[in-house]
């Protein structure tokens, strides 16, 4: 077969780089090989635009065991405890299939978390959609939500945590980031490099069909109007299947016969098998008529980049195929050895005996295109917003007004569509600021969070990308965890626009600064571009997702107020800032200026004095203040619970709707009874830090004097309205 | 007291209820749906879950599995038999209890605490309840709408086979109370010997008040005698 | 030989899932609606060139774990 | 007038509930089965008693809720 312009174009290859294949081949390649290094190549598998920014992070700590470049990151809890985890994009199936791409996107990041040795003990999602009342986004909404139910649930694993946004730059263009934490003992944990010639190449899993081939390069390439033909067949999530090979894999897992192990995720067996013998400095020889195939007449082609799922590959030591085929039998699953690792550093794939592609496994790996592409910086806006030419809300009505938007109601009707409790050691489900999770057996857990700000990143990057670590970080210290580490996820649009590009590494600069400053790695991560369509791309989007430690459980807390009269301060400065504020998009629909900025120095001195009170155990209740200013936190904290709060007027600032409204960084609100409230004024006075008493708990009303007084009940009815009239 | 738990490929509240029951003093054994017997158990568990992923009907393909045959044999023989939400459909799937799990009213998953009422204490099961007691309890299905026909319904009501009933806080049982659509807002069902209880809610989850409350734990010691 | 299996609830078994794509339906617009009832449907391939044979056998798997014999029938068809 | 649409998945797409069925199936003894595929089956009693009408008006609902065309099949007979 010819290799045609046209053919070279539709695997997503550029010119330059199809030249470049032919110089490493030494000749042309044929289609399957094409096929391959397309998937190879591609943005998704190869992170070419993206690498030789990513290295900048900082990736280490004492507490980091294993950082980006395998499955996913490990951190060390103490014990012989560890816990591993990563966030993943699946915003383009989704977008074509709600209920299957959603479910699949939540299958492939459990497996790369058991993958290495861990049982999952959460999952978390990051969805973003287009406006509401954009055609397409209830029945993306609905879809989406159920598929990560019927996923999460199936499996058995609680949904613990996540975010919903609305913005209509997800209109042609949603994201879904699904997050998975696993717990492992430190001193069993399984990598994905190859070791040693002649091993057991083995296939586990679900048999290979025709699904998602060129699902890596459908998510490395723009939508247009024809994505709907071109798209392959759709993946359809099996979580029954994926329950017998989680249990099935940590069966193995118990013994040492495993060198190497890898998911079979994006690019199926071709990313699977390269990756792990090129960590490994090996070849491999794969005999593809042994794949297990689930449809008749599949070829080379099709089952090197079918996107099956519910599959792993497994590098066995020496004399134990036996062992482990006992144990996938057992759990129904199909085992079959597919081939062998060889020191020739190829890919040799044979069909019946005939070698139908062989490529140098380096042209595929370390010889991937590697791009430094053109960006620039954003023009930042000098506009400040003056207050005076807007007209003058009454404060009641413009809280209502947030807490009534889709963005600020509540989730409930989401959260309840997951399973939460099952494992039986969630110890803060879904509504506080992280969820908390319990080791197993142990009297210690962990906190976890997802967090972003499209807003704040579209209108300044670099700050954007500080501030949304530094929230994340926030929300793990607000439930009395000590933040370890991040996971990122990385949504942006084309980055062969300069200004994407541009966003792109500002971002990044912000994320690098505040997880320096904190202490806070990064030790996973996936970047998703080209989201996006006919030009038009999404706000810079990254996601993070943090895990904390709650060394002991019993010092669990969470934002509900808890008693009559206690003590509300208000920890971290309060400037009033209003630009990009939810103040000014729910009330005015004005999207203008910067984001507030993060002062990383009062962020960490804030926060960790905040943790240190709470381990003391004199704190009842503790929110941290985010979108939506003092304001909104404060209702949350009393929506849902049985005391509402009697708050003063500002002693400083004198403009109201900028005190309850403005967005300023690194502020918490602590609820403490009165016999503590000594001690806890002490401790923040000898540490220096900027805090105000604000006002008591009450029962029934919230009120702030003299300017308002609500049933918090009706509260609770106004922030859970908007789905049921959706 | 020795307590069995039957583990199918697709169970997830295995580990969840091993763990109640060994909280509880029993001395606890998981047996896989492939073995041909069971060991001699004074209680046998059907754990929730995706049995088979549930995909036919929830519990029917479970319903059809070697061991269970086995349970049917120790249920007719007296033994005590639990089946928590999956388990409880499994248990109507092979006969044991009558009627059936149609899908929620609202179609969705639905996993929330609810108010349940104690209806009767006169069992093996509900003996450490108080009368008309009311738990906040963990609910978590697809299927847990309660249907049989009105003969049964009537059995049911006559006999006091009602063991568990959706209500608000106060007790009140009524539609708005009534999550998923169940008939009469049944939660749970005994057999007439009252050796055998179906429930959808999830007394393995309210065992621990660091997690939830412990609402469930009367249901296990209750048990223990 | 292919054979069909369509499996519908009885009339007096309630069907939650027919009830709400009804009301759904309707929020849609398509009033003329009377009733919609949903059910389920098998395509089965076996290895039997014998009609009569063949769905005799279709008919066991149906007795045995297709169908929920109190709230559901049945109908067996050739394809 | 009575309507029913048989809804199938499409060729190549993964039937889990399918695979299911048929191992249990053939765990049953019953080894003469080659495959099985699982779909939804709707009887719509529809207040319109012109068939092209009718089958017009099924199809809009196929199209809008009954069916996910991305992976699914449908027909409409008349009952
Ligand atoms: N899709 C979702 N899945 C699970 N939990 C969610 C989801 N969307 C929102 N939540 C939960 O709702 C609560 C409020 O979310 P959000 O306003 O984003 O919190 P925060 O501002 O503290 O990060 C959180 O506890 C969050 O975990
Ligand atoms: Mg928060």
């Amino acid at each position: 077969m010819e290799i045609t312009k046209k053919i070279i174009e539709k695997h997503g290859l550029k010119i330059e780089e199809y030249k470049n294949i032919k110089k490493l081949l030494n000749r042309d390649p044929n289609l399957l090989e094409i096929g391959i290094f397309s998937a190879m190549w591609n943005e998704h598998c190869s992170y070419k635009s993206s690498k030789i920014h990513l290295k900048k992070l900082p990736t280490k700590g004492k507490q980091v065991i294993q950082g980006p470049g395998e499955n996913a990151g490990v951190i060390d809890i103490g014990d012989n405890d560890a816990i591993i985890f990563k966030i993943e994009s699946h915003n383009h199936p989704s977008y074509i299939e709600p209920y299957q791409g959603a479910a699949t996107g939540v299958g492939g990041i459990l497996r790369d978390v058991f993958t290495m040795g861990a049982r999952p003990i959460a999952l978390l999602n990051s969805i973003h959609f287009g406006s509401p009342s954009h055609h397409k986004t209830k029945s993306l909404l609905n879809g989406v939500v159920s598929g990560i139910g019927g996923y999460g649930n199936c499996i058995g694993i609680p949904t613990v945590a996540g975010e919903t946004k609305f913005n209509e730059t997800y209109n042609e263009n949603i994201l879904v980031n699904a997050m998975a934490v696993g717990h492992a003992k430190k001193d069993k944990i399984f990598y994905s490099k190859a070791k040693g010639v002649n091993k057991s190449v083995v296939y586990v899993g679900s048999k290979t069909g025709r699904d998602g081939i060129h699902g890596a390069s459908m998510a490395s390439a723009e939508f247009n109007e024809n994505s709907e033909e071109k798209k392959p067949t759709v993946q359809v999530g099996d979580p029954f299947t994926e329950k017998l090979l989680l249990e099935a894999c940590l069966e193995l897992m118990k013994d040492d016969s495993i060198i190497a192990i890898q998911d079979m995720g994006a690019a199926g067996l071709t990313s699977s098998s390269v990756e792990m013998v090129s960590k490994g400095a090996l070849g491999i020889e794969l005999d593809l008529e042994k794949v297990p195939c689930r449809e008749e007449n599949m070829t080379p082609y099709e089952m090197m980049l079918s996107e099956s799922q519910e599959r792993m590959l497994i590098i066995l030591e020496d004399g134990k195929e036996e062992y482990a085929r006992k144990i996938f039998e057992k759990w129904d699953l199909d085992f079959v050895v597919i081939g062998k690792t060889t020191n020739s550093k190829n890919l040799t794939l044979k069909f019946n005996n005939k070698i139908e592609g062989q490529i140098p496994i380096d042209a595929l790996a370390n010889k991937a295109p590697l791009y430094d592409r053109k960006w620039v910086r954003k023009k930042i806006s000098k506009k400040k917003l003056d207050l005076r030419k807007i007209k003058k809300i009454n404060i009641e009505d413009a809280l209502i007004k947030i807490l009534s938007s889709p963005n600020h109601s509540n989730k409930n009707w989401i959260t309840e569509q997951f399973d939460q409790m099952v494992m039986g050691d969630t110890s803060q489900r879904s509504g506080s600021d992280a969820a908390i999770i319990r080791i197993h057996n142990k009297d210690k857990s962990i906190a976890v969070s997802v967090d972003s700000s499209a807003d704040y990143c579209k209108s300044h990057p670099f700050t954007g990308g500080k501030q949304i670590v530094c929230e994340n970080w926030r929300n793990l210290i607000a439930v009395g965890a000590k933040p370890l580490a991040i996971t990122n996820c990385l949504n942006f649009g084309n980055p062969e626009n300069q200004e994407i590009m541009g966003e792109f590494v500002e971002c990044l600069e912000g994320i690098k600064e505040a997880c320096e400053f904190l202490d806070y790695p990064v030790v996973s991560g996936n970047v998703s571009f080209y989201n996006g369509t006919n030009k038009k791309n999404i706000f810079p989007t990254p996601v993070i997702g943090g895990v904390g430690l709650i060394s002991k459980s019993k010092k669990k807390i969470n934002h509900k107020l808890k008693n009559e009269n206690s003590y509300i301060i208000l920890v971290g400065k309060t400037f009033g800032h209003l630009d990009q504020s939810c103040y000014l998009k729910e009330n005015f629909s004005i999207i203008e200026g910067n984001p507030p900025d993060t002062n990383l120095q009062n962020e960490k001195n804030n926060g960790e004095l905040v943790f240190k009170l709470i381990k003391l155990g004199l704190i009842r209740s503790a929110h941290d203040v985010s979108n939506g200013g003092l304001i909104v936190a404060l209702s949350e904290m009393a929506m849902g619970s049985e005391y509402g709060l009697k708050i003063d007027k500002p002693k400083k600032l004198q403009n109201l709707i900028e005190y309850f409204f403005g967005e300023d960084q690194g502020r918490y609100i602590l609820e403490i009874n009165k016999d503590d409230l000594n001690k806890v004024e002490k401790l923040l006075k000898a540490s220096n830090i900027y805090y105000e008493m604000i006002g008591f708990t009450q029962r029934k009303y919230f009120e702030i004097d003299g300017i308002m007084k609500t049933d918090i009940n009706d509260l609770f009815k106004i922030n859970n309205q908007w789905y049921n009239k959706y | 007291m020795k307590s069995s738990v039957i583990v199918f490929p697709g169970s997830n509240c295995d580990r969840d209820i091993a763990v109640a029951l060994e909280k509880m003093q029993f001395k606890n054994q998981m047996i896989w749906h492939k073995e041909t017997t069971l060991p001699k158990s004074d209680l046998i568990v059907i754990p929730g879950g995706f049995s088979y992923g549930d995909y036919l009907r929830s519990g029917a393909i479970a319903g059809k599995s070697s061991i269970i045959e086995e349970v049917i044999k120790a249920a007719n023989s007296g033994c005590l038999v639990l089946g928590i939400c999956n388990g409880f459909q499994i248990l109507t799937e092979t006969g044991l209890l009558n009627g059936t799990l149609l899908r929620n009213k609202n179609l969705k998953f639905i996993n929330k605490d609810i108010n349940l009422k104690v209806m009767n204490i006169n069992s093996k099961f509900t003996a450490k309840y108080k009368a008309n007691q009311i738990l906040k309890i963990n609910i978590a299905h697809n299927e847990g709408n309660y249907f049989t026909d009105r003969k049964h319904l009537d059995e049911l009501n006559k006999e006091n086979l009602i063991a568990f009933k959706y209500c608000d806080e106060k007790g009140i049982i009524a539609n708005k109370s009534n999550p998923n659509g169940s008939l009469e807002n049944i939660a749970g069902i005994f057999n007439s010997k009252k050796n055998i209880l179906g429930m959808m809610p999830h007394p393995e989850r309210m065992i621990d008040n660091l997690i939830s409350n412990t609402d469930g734990v009367n249901l296990f010691s209750s048990l223990i005698n | 030989m292919k054979l069909s299996v369509t499996v519908t609830l009885k009339k007096d078994v309630l069907d939650p899932q027919g009830k709400v794509v009804l009301n759904t339906l309707s929020n849609l617009g398509m009033n003329e609606l009377k009733s919609i009832r949903q059910g389920k449907y098998f395509e089965i391939d076996i290895n039997e060139t014998d009609e009569i044979k063949a769905v005799k056998k279709v008919d066991q798997m149906c007795q045995k774990l297709l169908v929920n014999l109190i709230i559901e029938d049945y109908k067996i068809d050739k394809l």
